[in-house]
C-alpha cells in the first residue's frame, strides 16, 4: 500500500520535474509566437544554441556552471537580437506562412553550422558536484538536479508574469502586436520593443537549452526534434500566457509521466490524447485570452 | 505673430506606387483649428496618416513647427506632439481600455484623470479589453488616446462618427476649451460640412487628391452653393 | 455604356483560373522529361506526386485557410490503403487508386470535425496530433502495416491491363503524370465553382460567411474531404509505383516537407504547387548528391531568400512578372 | 573497366553519423586498395537516403543501377530503407551489401542480400546467455517501441525463457521518450536482477543509461546489459554514468588483436588521432572486401548471381576477427565479445572480458 | 401568416456582472421602418448580435416569424430572411468588390457549396450582380480589391451585402456613419424604397436621418427599453433628450 503510494508520489515529481523543464524550453516560445505572433519554429535551436554556448564555455574556458549559464543566456540573447534586426525584421509584415518559411530555413542553417561545429555526437553540460547526487525526503529520494530545476523555473515564471503582465513595457508589447501601424501612431518605438522582447524569448530559450540538457542532450538536430513539443505546449496553454505555458507544461509533463506507468499500453498515445482532448474542450488552450 | 505648426508644401503621397494626394499645400497655426473636406475617397485619411509618417512620400514637404520631418519615424513625430484619431478607431483590441490610454500617455494636461472626466463612460469601462468595447466606446477611447498624449496638433479623421449627440456636444465644448490657451491645433475630417465648419476657422477642400478650396470657414458655411458644388451637397438647410 | 460589356466588366472583376500558357510550358516540360531526361524518371515521377500532394493542400490552406501540419495523414491513409487493397483484394492500379482515395476521404471527414472546430495554432495542432495518432495507429497495427519495417510484398497489375510497371519507370511516369493532369484539371474547376469562391470567402472571413448564410463548418468539411481525398491520390500512387509504404509517409516530416513546398512555390494559386514541388524536390536531389551533409543548409538559404525576396511564393513572383511584362 | 559502386545511406538529418562512419570504413579500403579491385578501378555513389523513408530509398536505389549503372549497392541504415530496394535488386539482380538493418529477416527477402553488419540476435543471445551464467534468473526486458525493439524483446525473450530464467516485465517505451523516471520506476517495483535493453543509438539510449545510473537503481542491484548502445561515441556525452556498462556486441576498437590494431591505427591516420573505428565502419570496410572479391569473381562483369555465388561460403579475417558468410543464409558468422566500460588512456571504452566465437544468426535457425 | 417578422421576448444578456441587454421586449411589423437608439454602450449592437445568432442570450427568445430561433445557428436564421450590416466593417478585403457581392449573392440562391459552373459563367447571375452594384453606385468599383478602397466605400459594401441577401428583417448597424450626408441620404432613400413587406430595423446616431426615416423609434438605455414610441414622441421626450439627444439634437 504505502508502497503504491510512495510510487506515485515519486512519479508525481518526475512529472513536476519534466513539466517544469518543458515549461523553461518553451516560455520563450509563448513570447515570440503567442505574444509577438511570430511564428518562430526556430526557437528551439536557440536553446541548442544556449546550451552549446554554455557547454564551450564550460569546457573549454572552464567556466563555472553557475556562471556558464547566464553568460550563455547573454550571447543568445545578442545572437537573437542580431537575428531579429536582420532576418526576423523582413517578415513580421508576411503572413504566418512566410514566417514559417524564413524560420525553418534558418532553422536548417543553424542545424548545418552546429553540425560543422560541434559535430553529431550528443553532449550535455556536466553538472556541477553540488547539483549533483540526490536527497530524500521520507521514502521518497530526489534528485538534486530535478529539484534545482523546478526551483529555477518557478522563479522564472514568477519573473516574466510580473514583467509582462504587469508592467507598462508589457502594455507596449501588446499594443504593437495588437497593431503595428496604431501603435508607432501613439509614439511608440515598435522595432525597439520588438527587439527586445525577442531577445528576452531568445535568452528564455537558452536557459532551457542549457538548463535541461542533461534531460533532452545537446546535438545539431535538436531544433527540429523537440520543436513539436514546444508547440504543443504554447497550443495547449493558450497563446500568449505565460500562466497558460505553466499549467499545460506541468499538466503534460504529469500526464506523460503517470500515464507511461500507468497505462503502458498506451505508450505515446496518452500525450496526444491528451493533447486532442484537451484542444477539444478546450480550443484557445488552458487559458485562453 | 502666430507660430506655424505645420506646413506642407508640393505634398504628393499614397501608397507605393499609387499617388493619391498631389501637390498639397496647406498650414496651421498655433491654436487653430483647420477643417478638411471632401468626397468619399478624395485622400483626407490619406492626408492625415501622411502627416504621421505612414504613407509613401513622392515629393513636397511636411514642416512641423519649422522643422523637416521627412526623416523622423512614426513613433517621433507622435511624441513630439501629433496625435491621430483615426478613422476606423483601430483600439489595441487585447489591451485594457486602462492600458490604452496608459502606453500613449506622455506628462502633460492631459491626464487619465481628465480623459475619464471627460468620457464618463470609458471610466466603467476601464478594465473591459478593448475588443469589447461598443462603437461608440472606441470611439471614445481613440479620441481619449490622442489627448492623453498631449499633442500639439489633434489630428481628428471623423471623430464624431457613432457618438451619441450628447457625447458630441461634450466633445465641441472640451475641443472649444482647449484651444482657447492657443496650445492646440486642430486638423478635422467629418463628413457633416456643416458642423466642421461650425467648429474650423479655416477650411480645406479636397477632390481626388487635390486642394480645390481653401479659405476661411464662416466663408464657405456662408455660401451653401459654393460647398454643394465642391463638395456635391444637394441640399443644404 | 451597353449592358452586355457591363456584365462582361463584372464577370472580369471575378478572379478567374483559365488555362493558359504556363499550362502548356507545364506539360510540355513533362513530357519533354519523359524523352529528354528518361534516366531521371524515378526522380520525376517522385516529383509528380508530390505535385499532386501539394495541390491537394493548397485546396485546404490556400484556398479554404484550414492551416495544417499533418497532411501526411491523407498520403499516408491513401498509401495504405491501396497497398493493402493491391496485397489482399486486387492489384488493379485505378481501383486502387480510388480506393486510396476514399479512404483518406473517410479520415479528413473524421478529423476534420475535429479540426475545423479551431483556428490557428490550436488547429496546427490538431492536425499534427491527428497525423502522430495515425502514425502511432499504424506502428501498433503491425500484423496489417508491417510497422516500422513499411509494407511491402504486394505487386501491381499492369495499368488498364497494358501497360506493365517496368523497373526503368516509363509506366509508372504517365501513369502519375496523367493523375496528376485529372486531378489539376479538377482542382482548377473546383477553384473557380462557387465553392472555390466560397472557400475563399471563409478563409477571409468565417463571421460574415455565416451571416451571409452559408454553413461554414459544413463547406470547410466537404474541401477539407476533397483535400483529403486528394491528399490520398498522391499517397495511393507512391503506393502503387513504389511497392512499398512506409510509416514515414504519415511523419511529421512528410506533413511539413510539404507545407514548406507549398510555401515555397505560394499558396493560393495552384501553380504554386508545381513550381514549389519542382524546386524543393530537385534541390534535394541534386544538393544531397553533391553535398550531402550540409544540403539542408543550402536549403535554408533559398528558403530565407525566397522570403526575403519573393514574400508571395515563386509563383506570386512570376505572376508579377509576367504582369509586368503584359502590361508593358 | 569502371566499377560503380552505389552507397546508400544517412548524410542529412539525426542520423548523419552512419554516414559519415560507412564513407571513413568505404574510402579505408578503397585506399587501401589504390582505388581498384584487380584492375577494375572502383566510383563509389554516395547517396542520401533521408531518414526512414522507404519510397525515397527506392527512388534512389533505382536511379542508381539504372541511371548510373551501379553493380553493387552496399549500405542501408534502417529495415525499411533496406527493403525499399527489394523490388529494384531483384528485377536487376543487383547484390546489395547490408550494413546495418539489424532485423534478420531481410536477407530472406531477396538473394541478392548478403549481410555486413549483423543481426540484433546475433548479439542478443550470448548477452542473455552470459547474463544466465552469472546467475541472473529474473530480468527485465526494457526496448523501444518500434520493429527493431520488437525483434529484440523477442530475441532477449525467448533466449533468456529457455534458458531457464525468467522474464518479469517486458516495457516498451515510445519513440522519441526523452524522460525515463515512469519506465524506471517500474523497473524499480519489479526488483529484477538484470535488464536488458534495447534503444535506438542517440538521446534515448544515453537518456536512458544516465537516468539508470542518477536513480541509482545500480545501487539496488540491478545490472544493465545492452548491446549496440555503449559505443564509445555514444557514451562519452553521458559521462562517468556509463562507466561499468557491460554490453555484448561483435566489436569493440579496443579489441586486442594484431589486425585490428592495424586497422585502429590506419584509421586514426586518414581521420584523426581522436577518432575511433565503430561497428559501422568495420562494416563498410568488411562490406567493400565482399564487393571486391564479387568484383574479382565477375572480373568486373554484371552478373549478379554469380557475384552472390563467388561470396556464400567466403571467410576472412576482419579486424572484429574471423568472420565468414553462412553460404545458406547469407548472414555474416562473426565473434561476439562481452565487454565492459572502463577508462581507457583517460577515455571511456569498452574493454573485452569475454569471446563468443563464431555465432551465427540463431533467428535463421530457429525459423529454418 | 399574422406573426410579426421579428419578435424579441424578454431578451437579456450578461458578461460577467454587467447586464448589458437587459429584458427586452421588441416586436417588428412587416414592412416596418424602425429605428433603435440610445447612448454609447447602451446594448444596440449587442442586441443585433443576439438577434442575428452572433452571440447567444442569456434568457429570453428571437422568434422570426412565430418561430423561435434562439438557439439557432446564425447561417440558419439568414436562411429564413435575416440579415444585417455591421457596425465595424466586416468584408472580405482581400477579394474585389464583385466577389464580394458574388458571395452574398451566391449564398443567397444556394450556389455556395456547388462544385459546378464558375459564377462569372453564369449570364443571369452575372446580370443580378450589376444590378446590385448599380443600385448601390458601386459599379465602377468593381474590380477593385476591398483593401484600395476609401472607408465611405467600404460602408457602402457593407450595406450591399444585406441587401443582397433579400432579406425580409433587414438590421443595420449604423450604416451611413463615414458616408458624407449626401451619400447618407441616398442610402436611406433607397432603404425607403425597399419592399413593402421587408421589416428593417436600424441603429444611428444621426438624428436627422432617424426623424425622417423611422416611423418607431425604441430608445435603449443601459440595455432596458426606456420608451418606444412615434417619431414627434421620441423627440420631445425630456428623459430622451437627457440622456441622449442633448441640445442639438432635436433642432433638425
Ligand atoms: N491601402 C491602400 N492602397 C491603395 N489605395 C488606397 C489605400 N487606401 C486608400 N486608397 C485609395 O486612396 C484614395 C483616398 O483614400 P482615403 O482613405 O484617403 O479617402 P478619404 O478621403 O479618407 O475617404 P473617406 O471619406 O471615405 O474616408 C481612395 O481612392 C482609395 O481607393
Ligand atoms: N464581450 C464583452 N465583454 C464585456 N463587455 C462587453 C462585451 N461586449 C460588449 N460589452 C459591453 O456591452 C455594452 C454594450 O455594447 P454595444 O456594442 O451593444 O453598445 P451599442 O449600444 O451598440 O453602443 P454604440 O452606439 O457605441 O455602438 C458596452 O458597454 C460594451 O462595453
Ligand atoms: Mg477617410
Ligand atoms: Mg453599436
Amino acid at each position: 500500500m504505502t508502497s503504491t503510494l510512495a510510487t506515485f508520489l515519486s512519479l508525481a515529481v518526475d512529472g513536476i520535474a519534466y513539466g517544469m523543464m518543458l515549461f523553461l524550453i518553451s516560455v520563450g516560445l509563448t513570447i515570440t509566437l503567442g505574444v509577438m505572433r511570430v511564428v518562430n519554429l526556430t526557437h528551439s535551436a536557440f536553446a541548442m544554441i544556449g546550451g552549446y554556448i554554455a557547454l564551450w564555455f564550460i569546457q573549454r574556458a572552464g567556466v563555472h556552471f553557475f556562471l556558464a549559464v547566464p553568460l550563455a543566456v547573454l550571447a543568445t540573447m545578442a545572437i537573437g537580437a542580431l537575428l531579429e534586426r536582420t532576418l526576423y525584421r523582413w517578415v513580421y509584415g508576411t503572413h504566418g506562412l512566410g514566417q514559417l518559411l524564413m524560420t525553418i530555413g534558418l532553422t536548417f542553417i543553424i542545424t548545418a553550422i552546429v553540425k560543422n561545429l560541434a559535430g553529431t555526437q550528443l553532449q550535455s553540460l556536466p553538472l556541477p558536484s553540488s547539483l549533483q547526487g540526490n536527497f530524500s525526503l521520507g521514502s521518497l529520494t530526489l534528485s538534486v538536479y530535478r529539484a534545482f530545476l523546478i526551483g529555477a523555473s518557478a522563479a522564472v515564471a514568477f519573473a516574466l508574469w510580473l514583467g509582462i503582465e504587469r508592467t507598462a513595457f508589457g502594455a507596449r508589447l501588446r499594443a504593437a502586436v495588437d497593431n503595428q501601424r496604431m501603435a508607432r501612431c501613439v509614439g511608440i518605438n515598435v522595432p525597439a520593443v520588438f527587439s527586445v522582447t525577442f531577445a528576452i524569448g531568445c535568452g528564455l530559450a537558452a536557459l532551457g537549452g542549457a538548463l535541461g540538457s542533461p534531460m533532452l542532450p545537446l546535438e545539431p538536430y535538436y531544433g527540429l526534434k523537440y520543436l513539436v513539443i514546444v508547440l504543443i505546449v504554447v497550443a495547449v496553454g493558450g497563446l500568449g500566457s505565460l500562466r497558460g505555458s505553466l499549467y499545460a507544461a506541468l499538466l503534460l509533463g504529469l500526464i506523460d509521466t503517470l500515464g507511461r506507468y500507468y497505462l503502458p499500453a498506451l505508450g505515446a498515445f496518452v500525450i496526444y490524447l491528451a493533447v486532442l482532448a484537451i484542444l477539444l474542450v478546450r480550443p484557445r488552450g488552458l487559458v485562453a485570452n | 505673430m502666430t507660430e506655424r505648426v505645420l506646413e506642407l508644401r508640393d505634398l504628393c503621397a499614397g501608397y507605393g506606387e499609387t499617388v493619391v494626394l498631389e501637390d498639397v499645400s496647406l498650414h496651421v497655426d498655433a491654436g487653430e483649428a483647420l477643417a478638411l473636406l471632401g468626397r468619399n475617397g478624395v485622400g483626407k485619411t490619406t492626408l492625415l496618416t501622411t502627416l504621421l509618417g505612414l504613407n509613401t512620400v513622392h515629393g513636397g514637404s511636411v514642416r512641423y513647427v519649422g522643422q523637416d520631418i521627412a526623416a523622423w519615424p512614426a513613433h517621433v513625430r507622435a511624441r513630439k506632439g501629433l496625435g491621430l484619431v483615426p478613422q476606423e478607431r483601430e483600439i489595441f483590441p487585447s489591451l485594457t481600455v486602462q492600458e490604452n490610454l496608459t502606453v500613449a500617455a506622455t506628462a502633460g494636461t492631459w491626464t487619465l484623470e481628465r480623459v475619464y472626466e471627460l468620457f464618463p463612460r470609458l471610466a466603467q469601462r476601464r478594465r473591459n479589453l478593448g475588443y469589447q468595447l461598443s462603437g461608440g466606446e472606441q470611439q471614445m477611447l481613440a479620441i481619449g488616446r490622442a489627448l492623453i498624449g498631449n499633442p500639439r496638433v489633434l489630428l481628428l479623421d471623423e471623430p464624431f462618427e457613432g457618438l451619441a449627440p450628447v457625447i458630441v456636444d461634450a466633445l465641441v465644448e472640451a475641443f472649444g476649451k482647449l484651444r482657447e490657451g492657443g496650445a492646440l491645433s486642430i486638423v478635422l475630417v467629418e463628413q457633416h460640412a456643416e458642423l466642421a465648419l461650425d467648429l474650423t476657422e479655416r477650411a480645406v477642400v479636397l477632390d481626388r487628391g487635390r486642394i480645390v478650396w481653401q479659405g476661411a470657414s464662416p466663408d464657405l458655411r456662408g455660401d451653401p452653393e459654393r460647398l454643394a458644388s465642391l463638395i456635391g451637397l444637394e441640399e443644404v438647410q | 455604356m451597353t449592358t452586355p460589356s457591363l456584365n462582361s466588366s463584372v464577370a472580369r472583376a471575378f478572379s478567374r483560373h483559365r488555362y493558359n500558357l504556363l499550362d502548356l510550358v507545364l506539360l510540355g516540360a513533362a513530357v519533354a522529361t519523359f524523352f529528354l531526361a528518361d534516366l531521371y524518371l524515378a526522380l520525376a515521377t517522385a516529383v509528380l506526386i508530390m505535385i499532386v500532394f501539394a495541390l491537394s493542400l493548397d485546396i485546404a490552406q490556400g484556398y479554404g485557410g484550414i492551416e495544417t501540419l499533418g497532411h501526411a495523414a491523407f498520403f499516408g491513409t491513401g498509401a495504405y490503403a491501396a497497398g493493402l487493397y493491391a496485397m489482399h483484394v486486387s492489384s488493379e492500379p485505378i481501383s486502387g487508386l480510388f480506393v486510396g482515395m476514399a479512404a483518406a476521404a473517410v479520415v479528413g471527414l473524421l478529423s476534420g470535425l475535429a479540426v475545423l472546430r479551431t483556428a490557428g495554432l490550436t488547429q496546427i495542432m490538431l492536425t499534427l496530433v491527428c497525423a502522430t495518432l495515425l502514425l502511432e495507429l499504424a506502428n501498433v497495427a503491425k500484423p496489417l502495416t508491417m510497422g516500422d519495417d513499411g509494407l511491402t510484398g504486394y505487386s501491381i497489375a499492369p495499368v488498364l491491363g497494358l501497360f506493365q510497371f517496368d523497373i526503368e519507370g516509363r509506366t509508372a511516369y504517365w501513369y502519375a503524370l496523367a493523375v496528376l493532369v485529372l486531378v489539376y484539371v479538377f482542382c482548377k474547376f473546383l477553384v473557380s465553382s462557387p465553392l472555390g469562391l466560397t472557400a475563399q470567402g471563409v478563409r477571409e472571413n468565417p463571421t460574415r460567411m455565416a451571416l451571409l448564410g452559408v454553413p461554414v463548418r459544413r463547406r470547410l468539411l466537404t474541401l477539407y474531404a476533397i483535400s483529403a481525398a486528394l491528399g490520398g491520390a498522391a499517397g495511393a500512387l507512391s503506393a502503387q509505383v513504389n511497392n512499398i509504404v512506409g510509416l514515414d509517409s504519415l511523419g511529421f516530416t512528410m506533413s511539413a516537407n510539404v507545407l514548406v513546398m507549398l510555401a515555397l512555390g505560394g499558396t493560393g494559386r495552384l501553380y504554386g504547387a508545381f513550381l514549389g514541388a519542382i524546386v524543393f524536390m530537385l534541390l534535394a536531389d541534386r544538393a544531397a548528391a553533391l553535398d550531402p551533409t550540409n544540403w539542408l543548409a543550402a536549403l535554408g538559404v533559398l528558403l530565407i531568400v525566397v522570403v526575403r525576396f519573393a514574400p508571395t511564393g515563386l509563383s506570386g513572383c512570376l505572376a508579377r512578372w509576367t504582369s509586368r511584362g503584359g502590361a508593358q | 573497366a569502371e566499377i560503380k559502386v552505389g552507397l546508400l545511406s544517412q548524410f542529412s538529418g539525426a542520423y548523419t553519423w552512419w554516414g559519415r562512419e560507412y564513407q571513413r570504413g568505404v574510402d579505408l579500403y578503397l585506399a587501401q586498395h589504390g582505388g581498384k579491385f584487380g584492375e577494375h578501378t572502383v566510383t563509389v555513389l554516395s547517396r542520401d537516403e533521408a531518414g526512414s523513408n522507404p519510397q525515397r530509398a527506392r527512388q534512389l536505389s533505382q536511379e542508381l543501377v539504372v541511371r548510373d549503372k551501379v553493380q553493387y549497392l552496399i549500405g542501408g541504415v534502417f529495415t525499411p530503407t533496406v527493403l525499399g530496394a527489394v523490388d529494384v535488386i531483384n528485377q536487376t539482380k543487383t547484390p546489395y551489401v547490408i550494413l546495418n538493418s539489424g532485423t534478420s529477416s531481410v536477407t530472406d527477402k531477396s538473394q541478392y542480400y548478403v549481410r555486413a553488419g549483423f543481426t540484433q540476435w546475433t548479439v542478443s543471445i550470448p548477452l542473455v546467455q552470459w547474463a544466465y551464467d552469472q546467475g541472473m534468473k529474473n530480468a527485465v526486458i526494457l526496448a523501444a517501441d518500434y520493429a527493431p525493439g520488437h525483434d529484440a524483446l523477442q530475441a532477449f525473450g525467448q533466449t533468456f525463457t529457455k534458458l531457464g530464467g525468467k522474464v518479469v516485465g517486458e516495457i516498451k517505451v515510445p519513440m522519441g521518450t526523452t524522460d525515463f523516471s515512469s519506465y524506471l520506476q517500474r523497473v524499480r517495483d519489479l526488483k529484477p536482477q538484470a535488464v536488458f535493453m534495447f534503444m535506438p543509438v542517440g538521446p534515448m539510449s544515453a537518456g536512458m543509461i544516465r537516468s539508470f545510473k542518477e536513480r541509482e537503481l545500480d545501487k539496488a542491484g540491478i545490472t544493465l546489459l545492452v548491446t549496440n548502445e555503449a559505443q564509445e561515441e555514444d557514451i562519452a556525452p553521458i559521462g562517468d554514468a556509463a562507466l561499468g556498462l557491460t554490453s555484448a556486441l561483435h566489436y569493440s576498437p579496443y579489441l586486442d588483436t594484431p589486425l585490428n590494431k592495424e586497422f585502429v591505427t590506419a584509421y586514426k591516420a586518414k581521420y584523426g588521432k581522436d577518432e575511433l573505428p565503430s561497428v559501422a565502419s568495420v562494416a563498410a570496410y568488411d562490406g567493400m572486401r565482399l564487393i571486391d572479391q564479387m568484383v574479382r569473381a565477375t572480373n568486373g562483369a554484371k552478373d549478379g548471381d554469380k557475384a552472390m555465388a563467388a561470396i556464400k561460403g567466403y571467410k576472412w579475417d576482419s579486424p572484429r576477427g574471423p568472420v565468414s558468410i553462412d553460404p545458406r543464409t547469407r548472414e555474416i558468422v562473426q565473434n561476439v565479445y562481452m565487454r565492459k566500460v572502463e577508462k581507457i588512456d583517460g577515455k571511456l571504452g569498452n574493454k573485452v572480458f569475454h569471446t563468443y566465437p563464431a555465432v551465427k544468426d540463431p533467428w535463421h535457425e530457429i525459423n529454418k | 401568416m399574422s406573426n410579426p417578422p421579428l419578435q424579441l421576448v424578454g431578451l437579456c444578456k450578461q458578461y460577467g456582472a454587467l447586464s448589458v441587454t437587459r429584458d427586452v421586449n421588441l416586436t417588428l411589423e412587416a414592412g416596418a421602418r424602425h429605428a433603435l437608439i440610445g447612448p454609447n454602450g447602451a446594448g444596440k449592437s449587442t442586441l443585433v448580435h443576439q438577434i442575428t445568432g452572433v452571440i447567444r442570450p442569456n434568457a429570453g427568445k428571437v422568434l422570426l416569424e412565430g418561430r423561435d430561433v434562439t438557439a439557432m445557428p446564425a447561417e440558419k436564421r439568414v436562411k429564413l430572411g435575416l440579415a444585417r450590416t455591421f457596425q465595424i466593417n466586416s468584408l472580405f478585403n482581400h477579394l474585389t468588390v464583385a466577389e464580394n457581392i458574388g458571395l452574398a449573392l451566391s449564398a443567397h440562391r444556394g450556389l455556395d457549396g456547388r462544385i459546378g459552373r464558375p459564377l462569372p459563367a453564369r449570364p443571369a447571375f452575372v446580370q443580378e450582380a450589376v444590378e446590385c452594384l448599380r443600385e448601390l453606385g458601386l459599379l465602377d468599383l468593381a474590380g477593385k480589391r476591398v483593401s484600395e478602397l476609401a472607408y465611405g466605400q467600404r460602408r457602402q459594401i457593407e450595406i450591399a451585402l444585406a441587401l443582397a441577401l433579400k432579406p425580409r428583417v433587414l438590421l443595420l448597424d449604423e450604416p451611413v456613419a463615414g458616408v458624407p450626408s449626401t451619400e447618407g441620404k441616398r442610402l436611406f432613400e433607397l432603404l425607403e424604397r425597399l419592399p413593402q413587406d421587408v421589416a428593417v430595423l436600424v441603429i444611428e446616431h444621426d438624428m436627422s436621418l432617424v426623424f425622417r426615416f423611422a416611423r418607431r423609434i425604441t430608445v435603449l438605455v443601459e440595455g432596458a427599453v426606456l420608451l418606444e414610441g412615434g417619431v414627434d414622441e421620441v423627440r420631445t421626450d425630456p428623459r430622451v433628450r437627457d440622456v441622449y439627444l442633448g441640445k442639438r439634437g432635436h433642432h433638425d
